[in-house]
């Protein structure tokens, strides 16, 4: 509209020209100058999604014994890098402040948590154990077939266990105390 | 009711029907409405708009979170500015008697001036960092033009009033102060003239500037900023020089001014309405979040019309009698819609950002 | 060589004591950023290519974003908007996906989708494969199906939104500060550490982006495009994390070819309604170098069609102001003169 | 197909829409219009349950066409083999097959399923197809009522639209092309879930689809290492490598018996010996000995289904004592888990590991509804657990591929890895019970259990963190004895590593804890889980597929008979004639020598028994199996039942639904609403959100996953919220006979009404991520599910139940 009123071109060209002052040169910052990505020189450590069964591979950044950033891995075949929301997100899965950092113990009948240390908790786990199986155990039944199992007892793995730890639960739980009742998600 | 009785009669009777309209609320939704539609030629249909492509209504545009203390900045500023031009004016080309005008304009323009950068700075995410302003120039901004304008015109306004306070003694007799004293205040008064000028404009530019559809669809903001700047500093100018007394002839003189001041300003916001069109509805329509019955009641109504006509009634009216509680009411009158102006275009700036429709509507081709 | 070093802490712890030096370093603190550094040489322009056709509305772009940036979570708020709960960009959110429902109301499909319910689609009977079949056992090799659309006529849009990174940005030209600037990967990054949240860039922007965070730092933030990760030739995370690559990252100009190449190839295969936004529509007199492939008019997806450009106001809006200044203090003079 | 790929897999997904942008044909086949819909070329809404149908009438219009990819099916599969003359189909026993016993409601005799066999055993097979017994006669008249009437009666899809699938599958069928099926708990989770994968199976089989390049079917698992969980495995019916765990309901008193019963006489199963023995070797070490059966009858013996849901009911009256959870959260994330918790509290003790205090840690003072913890006595120990990054490991892919991961850092505080964890509690039971005489501890005394590092990790606090490498050490089996010097033993720290399962003995003379990951740690310094480098057509060298880093199982028929590849832009594995062996991309899953051309003599027994041309080695005949003459306990051939609950009777047969699912009636909060009541008229199926992982123990403590999926919702349409006065945004309230919960209503068209058997069904979706522990708390889908069990697997109906809905909170003015 103001090109009707004010036809006159070296005016607009002033103009113009005059527009152009402080858009053209770029006032950087020092922090701007020095920018760089946090992870430039951590350490990069190989690791898979915890999440879905894809097996996305991921690189976790270490600086300092800290996780600083944990992203997809490029070179991995499955996701070249690539993740969905939940595997971005395993950078808050892991470094977490509502995460426990403490053995948690709850009493019969008791109405509050009383932390504990882990040595205690595990003998008592173990005491518990034996107590049950050995309260439990049967070899044979009636008719006289052999069984030597314990219904005493029962486990749930969830399905985010590594292949080893299932190994070692399935090899201690049912060839050293005859659980039989060892599931896990795999069946939900 | 004493207006009518002072007003005089004649204008006393065919201004009372605006005088309910603006005192009693629910029955003049219509009329407000109907203004809102005339003014702005656009009558809101809902169906249709619903018929418009949109994203949940979710606002395309951020919220300004400017608020009272812009308010107040852009008031105060172009209060500022207005005295600085109507004092150099006086001084330029005004009589022995407009001397008055001067001294006030000078002294009012530098007390008006004196809050605004606490304002600005308060405003600020990081007040401590308020000098990262001065770091570039930018043509482009008028945030960054503003700061500048600002800063130079708060040296003008200080100096010009320095030499006159010294020129009017209030210094002592020293030395330092007889050497200001006899400082070129008309010179400097020129620059100034201009830096002043700009301080009560650019803050229209400011908001004219952005993506706001109210704000930025008409250019006139500007324009209309200046124009209340002056009106509602010569109301001021005049409010005070009543107070203090001053020959009647400079009154007259800012009288006509601000009446002169007043015209151009209804005329500018006509346009501006009119321009805007659907854009201007937070600013005038009485629908939910929008400012009509603020704006029509103590901006337009209220702070320009009724003054203006009390003034022409007044300048018709009188010959050569003061009328000062007359005079007093309408400066006020004129300071209080100079106030609500700011306030009702920030408001609406507010509601028009969140108004996701018409910002698309607004950005068509 | 010790002594002197002695002598310079001596020095410097006595003068830090006094008022004088605590004075002058805070000044410093606040000229620092008077220091203006060069910039770094220019690089090709880098940008997004959003392209909403192949997009499965995950949101690993923003939780990727948020993890990058160490951004904190916005406040659990549930929309009722299909699945869209984050609702908008903003300070602390820099990605954005939307979901738009089409459901037996979209655009109609193209002529080779199904017949509605009820009518007998136009299908090719397939009695000649059965002959070839009993004939020698083997379905002949068929084209790429023309049988079925790309996609079906019930449509769910989900497009994930960014800063524009827009060629000539109204956030940029409006800065006061100098804070936000164009890097020499010609993307708009605005600099922490001279911002000073005067906010006026973000009644600048057109599309609602960048934003002051009132409840942090109360400076202004929106997508860097990565900056960090761009200075060591890392790809932005967003586009790292895409899991279909509906966000690539690459030269503004490689890109631009790309997606005019894919709306081509989209309507060739009968998505006609398939557009580009911000590539060769010249928005805000450039362009923008983050630009989507929309399937829909772009107030669907809430992008103005053609925003005005702020700062192009500047100059009429001044224009009225001069002339409503000259006017009146035509006017003053007039009446001051005349006795 | 019962698969949301795009929002339960979307890095996998990915490739779905990278194949679709080359010309791929991308089906969705769900009742909920999900993301995963939204990018198909076609997207058909079926009511949950009735896929059987939908693929039933597919099959049959394969048949009755031969559309089918006849050269493949011939030579492949078992379509010409006959079945014993006694076999009865549903056809004639409308719905049931012939063996099935009305007591137990099962089909114990299932003699009459098997084939036809000559004295010296060979299978009887009519390559012509006319006689009536051969599967192919069976198949047509099974299958002779699914029809795309019956699709359109039953699924609620109108023939056009099924047709469209049909053609479009067989478009891609033959020489040149392929199609895969994706599907994932949207099938399992049916009372006759593998019924409907085992039509998907027979399906692919008769277009060719199995064993090529671009072909298969797909099991989308939901879990990191879900796959390496049922692998390794921690199921109680099976023991390492999917060998089945010894049963007193079985004649396996001795090994001898359980390898006769568990075996195979023919087919690769004949190696059983020597994989069980070799899985006893490495459980016991030298207390495992020819003498004592190796210790086979140290290892329990299951009584029955003892599986995770039947053990809740079991916890329920109080026969469970002790419970240990490693990062299971049953309060929540089990169906009908108002129950799970009452049986928490049925329990003396409880170990629960985990990041979190799940909702199965707090049930005792926590829930949906006040819970009065004077009143609860289990004894809960809460254990800090170990990320993922934290801990070094493998997880086992959906792809069957093992993983390594390395560790980034130590744990926090006193959390540890669960292998930490069961091996310090193994050492101390094993100190505990160390001095004990008795017979019954021996199998505990006996257990190698000897995994101590040799030096401390660098630079971690923790020091007696266990040796995984010598747990995978041990999976991958080692020699007990050396082979060319019969008295060097050696022990699991200095035996040479075996190089895959071939060289497995059932002497003893090797230990292998998992035979089909052996392997994968074929030498010292050589974890395969763990090599990276992501060259080649099929990635060899990234990660470890079991079984023996194949990536397509059966992949010797992605060539055909003849051994030359089917086409050449389907090349995978082939007969190279100048080498006389196979080769190809990927490491064959065949005799690596056996030519095409080989045809087993009369009686052969164990490999030789498999022809050249027989791709499906792991089967006792080497061929796909249309029919299953055995092997699964609800019928040789998929049968369309109605869903435990359904809102409509079963159109096909008067049999209602599965005869044989687990369907505990009269337990309590167990209630089914009976068919098509109209207390609970609505069908409702749930689904997983990109967002948030199962019951979200992992996602839901998280800020930014809660804030992209803030609440508990329900799916419904504008139909059914008109009818019921729902809004949009606004709260309902879903109800089943098992319990209610409220959710907020998100009112979508992307759920329809469907007209099925000339009714309208209403449908609604359910996510199922929320709980009352975490950030974001809310309705738990699972209270509503119930607990009828799959016979085969027995997985719960999750998929497909009835409920009700009505506006509101579920405690007014809540």
């Amino acid at each position: 509209m103001q090109k009707q009123i004010i036809p006159l071109k070296p005016i607009e060209r002033v103009w113009s020209q005059a527009m152009q002052i402080g858009i053209t040169t770029q006032p950087f910052s020092a922090e701007s100058r020095e920018k760089a990505p946090r992870i430039r020189d951590a350490k990069v450590v190989k690791s898979v999604c915890p999440y879905c069964a894809v097996g996305c591979g991921l690189n976790v950044y270490v600086k300092d014994g800290k996780v600083i950033d944990i992203e997809g891995n490029p070179d991995s075949p499955i996701n070249h890098g690539a993740l969905c929301p939940k595997g971005s997100a395993t950078f808050q899965y892991t470094v977490n402040p509502s995460r426990m950092t403490q053995v948690l113990y709850r009493a019969p009948y008791s109405d509050h948590w009383e932390v504990k240390s882990l040595d205690w908790a595990m003998e008592q786990i173990a005491q518990r154990v034996k107590k049950t199986r050995d309260e439990t155990f049967v070899e044979r039944l009636e008719d006289g077939r052999t069984v030597n199992h314990t219904l005493g007892i029962a486990s749930l793995g969830g399905a985010t266990l590594d292949v080893e730890e299932n190994y070692l639960m399935k090899k201690l739980f049912s060839g050293g105390l005859g659980v039989v009742s060892i599931e896990n998600q795999a069946r939900i | 009711m004493q207006m009518p009785h002072i007003a005089g009669k004649r204008a006393g009777e065919w201004l009372s029907p605006l005088f309910t309209a603006i005192s009693t609320a629910p029955s003049t939704q219509d009329t407000f409405e109907q203004l809102a539609r005339l003014t702005t030629g656009y009558t809101p249909n809902p169906e249709q708009e619903q018929q418009e492509p949109g994203y949940y209504d979710y606002p395309v545009l951020k919220k300004p979170f400017w608020d009272w203390e812009i308010i107040w900045y852009f008031f105060m500023g172009g209060l500022a500015a207005g005295c600085y031009i109507i004092a150099t004016i006086a001084a330029l080309f005004g009589s022995e008697q407009d001397r008055v005008v001067r001294r006030t304009g000078y002294y009012l323009s530098l007390l008006a001036l004196l809050p605004c950068p606490a304002l600005l700075i308060k405003d600020l995410g990081r007040p401590e960092r308020f000098l990262n302003m001065l770091r570039i120039y930018k043509f482009r901004s008028p945030m960054s033009v503003g700061v500048w304008g600002l800063l130079s015109f708060s040296l003008f306004s200080g100096l010009t009033a320095v030499i006159q306070a010294a020129r009017d003694g209030l210094l002592g007799r020293w030395w330092g102060a007889r050497l200001l004293a006899s400082l070129p205040q008309k010179l400097l008064a020129i620059p100034g003239g201009f830096a002043s000028a700009f301080l009560g404009g650019y803050t229209g530019v400011l908001l004219t500037a952005t993506s706001i559809p109210l704000w930025s669809r008409s250019k006139l903001l500007g324009g209309i900023f200046i124009t209340s700047a002056v009106s509602t500093s010569s109301a001021l100018i005049s409010l005070v020089l009543r107070l203090v007394g001053a020959p009647a002839k400079t009154l007259h003189k800012l009288e006509r001014l601000e009446w002169v001041a007043m015209l151009v300003e209804m005329v500018g916001l006509l346009a501006f309405l009119r321009q805007s069109g659907r854009a201007a509805r937070p600013l005038v329509g009485t629908g939910p979040n929008e400012h009509g019955h603020t704006f029509w009641r103590f901006m337009f109504g209220g702070g320009l019309v009724l003054p203006w006509l009390l003034q022409t009634s007044a300048l018709l009216g009188r010959k050569n009698k003061k009328n000062t509680t007359g005079g007093l009411l309408i400066s006020l009158l004129v300071l209080v819609g100079g106030y609500f102006l700011r306030y009702c275009i920030i408001k609406a700036g507010h509601s028009s950002s969140k108004d996701a429709r018409t910002t698309l509507w607004n950005a068509r081709k | 060589m010790a002594v002197v070093e002695n002598t310079q802490q001596s020095l410097g712890s006595r003068f830090a004591e006094t008022p004088v030096q605590t004075s002058l370093e805070l000044l410093g603190e606040m000229l620092k950023p008077f220091r203006k550094e060069e910039p770094p040489p220019p690089q090709p322009a880098m940008g997004f290519f959003t392209d909403t056709s192949i997009c499965i509305g995950c949101k690993a772009c923003e939780v990727a974003c948020k993890q990058w940036n160490q951004l904190p979570a916005t406040t659990p708020f549930w929309s009722g908007t299909s699945y869209d709960n984050t609702r908008g960009l903003g300070a602390t959110t820099w990605r954005h996906v939307q979901f738009i429902e089409q459901i037996g109301r979209g655009p109609s499909a193209p002529a080779t989708s199904p017949a509605p319910d009820g009518q007998r689609p136009n299908l090719p009977l397939l009695d000649r494969q059965i002959k070839e079949a009993q004939s020698n056992g083997t379905i002949p090799q068929t084209p790429p199906g023309t049988a079925l659309p790309f996609f079906n006529s019930e449509r769910w849009l989900m497009s994930s939104d960014v800063c524009k990174h827009c060629v000539n940005a109204p956030c940029h030209e409006a800065c006061p500060t100098g804070a936000i600037i164009r890097t020499e990967f010609d993307t708009v990054y605005v600099q922490q550490d001279i911002c000073n949240g005067c906010g006026y860039c973000t009644l600048a922007c057109p599309f609602g982006v960048i934003a002051r965070d009132d409840e942090g730092d109360r400076l202004a933030h929106k997508c860097t495009l990565c900056y960090d990760r761009l200075k060591d030739g890392l790809e932005p995370a967003c586009a790292k994390a895409c899991p279909t690559k509906s966000i690539q990252f690459g030269e503004v100009e490689v890109l631009k070819e790309r997606a005019r190449a894919r709306v081509g190839e989209l309507h060739a295969r009968g998505v006609s309604e398939a557009r580009l936004y911000g590539v060769d529509d010249n928005i805000l007199d450039g362009g923008l170098n983050s630009f989507f492939l929309l399937l829909d008019r772009p107030e669907v997806y809430n992008l103005p069609e053609n925003p005005p450009r702020p700062s192009l106001n500047v100059a009429p809006a001044s224009f009225w102001t001069v002339v409503a200044a000259s006017l009146l203090g035509l006017i003053g003079i007039i009446l001051f003169r005349k006795e | 197909m019962g698969s949301n790929m795009a929002e339960a897999h979307p890095i996998a997904f990915g490739y779905v829409v990278k194949a679709k942008e080359q010309g791929t044909k991308v089906i969705h086949i769900d009742p909920h219009y999900s993301r995963t819909s939204a990018l198909a070329n076609l997207y058909v809404p079926i009511r949950a349950g009735s896929d059987i149908v939908f693929l039933g009438a597919i099959i049959n219009y394969l048949l009755t066409n031969k559309a089918y990819f006849e050269e493949y099916v011939m030579n492949y599969t078992n379509i010409a083999a006959l079945i014993r003359e006694d076999f009865k189909d549903t056809e004639e026993l409308d719905g049931l097959f012939s063996g099935f016993d009305e007591q137990t409601g099962t089909y114990a005799d299932q003699s009459s399923w098997d084939y036809q066999r000559d004295e010296q055993g060979t299978i009887l097979t009519d390559p012509t197809l006319q006689n009536p017994h051969c599967v192919y006669q069976i198949m047509r008249r099974h299958f002779a009522r699914y029809t795309p009437e019956m699709v359109e009666q039953v699924c609620g899809v109108s023939r056009d639209v099924w047709m469209q699938v049909v053609q479009t599958l067989i478009e891609n069928s033959g020489r040149e092309r392929t199609g895969v099926v994706c599907y994932a708990v949207g099938w399992t989770q049916h009372s006759k879930g593998v019924q409907m994968i085992r039509s998907a199976a027979i399906m692919q089989l008769l277009l060719g689809n199995i064993g090529r390049p671009g072909g298969g079917i797909m099991a989308l698992r939901g879990h990191a290492s879900i796959q390496g969980s049922t692998d390794v495995p921690t199921l109680y019916d099976l023991l390492g490598g999917y060998m089945p765990q010894p049963s007193a309901l079985l004649p396996q008193q001795t090994l001898a018996d359980y390898i006769a019963t568990a075996g195979e006489k023919t087919g690769w199963w004949s190696h059983f010996p020597a994989y069980i023995i070799s899985l006893l070797k490495a459980w016991y070490g030298d207390a495992a000995q020819p003498e004592n059966d190796y210790g086979y009858n140290w290892i329990p013996k299951i009584i029955g289904d003892h599986s995770h849901l039947m053990t809740t009911y079991a916890m329920l009256d109080g026969k469970v004592k002790g419970y240990f959870l490693f990062g299971q959260n049953p309060a929540a994330g089990s169906t009908d888990a108002r129950l799970q918790r009452k049986a928490l509290e049925q329990l003396d003790w409880m170990v629960v590991l985990d990041l979190y205090e799940v909702e199965s840690a707090s049930f005792w003072y926590k829930g949906t509804e006040p819970v009065d913890p004077t009143k609860i006595k289990t004894e809960v120990f809460l254990l800090p657990a170990a990320a993922s990054t934290e801990k070094e490991g493998s997880f086992t892919n959906t792809q069957r591929m093992l993983q390594w991961r390395d560790k980034a850092v130590d744990p926090p505080g006193d959390a540890r890895s669960d292998l930490w964890f069961v091996y310090h509690l193994g050492k101390r039971l094993k100190a505990l019970y160390a001095d004990s005489t008795d017979p019954k501890d021996r199998p505990i005394q006996a257990l190698t259990w000897d995994y101590e590092r040799a030096e401390p990790e660098p630079g971690s606090r923790i020091t007696d963190e266990p040796d995984i490498h010598l747990v995978l050490k041990e999976e991958n089996g080692y020699y007990l004895r050396s082979s060319d010097d019969p008295q060097r033993t050696y022990t699991l720290r200095d035996a040479p590593h075996v190089s895959g399962f071939p060289a497995l003995k059932d002497d003893g003379s090797t230990a292998c804890g998992s035979w089909i990951y052996s392997g994968v740690y074929p030498e010292p310094g050589n974890n395969r889980a763990a090599s990276r480098d992501p060259q080649g057509y099929t990635f060899q060298n990234w990660g470890f597929a079991w079984p023996a880093n194949r990536r397509i199982l059966y992949n010797r028929a992605s060539a055909d008979p003849q051994g030359r590849p089917w086409s050449e832009r389907k090349k995978y594995v082939w007969w190279d004639e100048e080498q006389k062996k196979w080769t190809g991309f990927d490491v064959p899953d065949f005799p690596v020598t056996k030519p095409p051309d080989y045809r087993p003599p009369a009686g052969a027994r164990g490999m030789d028994a498999i022809g050249g041309s027989d791709p499906f080695i792991m089967k006792p005949d080497g061929k796909g199996w249309l029919f299953a003459p055995k092997g699964l306990k609800d019928g040789p051939l998929p049968t369309h039942y109605e869903s435990a609950e359904s809102p409509v009777h079963n159109l096909l047969y008067h049999q209602q639904s599965n005869p044989v699912a687990k369907y505990n009636r009269g337990r309590p909060h167990n209630q089914l609403a009976p068919v098509g009541d109209e207390h609970y008229p609505i069908l409702a199926t749930t689904y997983r959100l990109t967002e948030h992982h199962v019951s979200g123990p992992m996602t839901r403590w998280l800020p930014w996953l809660n804030a992209l999926q803030p609440a508990m919702f329900a799916e419904l349409s504008p139909e059914l919220a008109a009818e019921r006065g729902i809004k949009n945004g606004g709260w309902l309230v879903i109800s089943t006979p098992r319990g209610e919960i409220e959710a907020r209503a998100l009112v979508t068209r992307r759920m329809r009404p469907l007209n099925v058997a000339g009714r309208t069904v209403h449908q609604i979706g359910l996510p199922f991520h929320w709980g009352f522990q975490g950030k974001s708390t809310g309705g738990i889908t699972n209270d509503l599910a119930h607990m009828v069990l799959e016979p085969n697997v027995s997985i719960e109906e999750a998929k497909a139940f009835t409920c009700n809905v009505r506006p509101g909170r579920l405690h007014e003015g809540a």
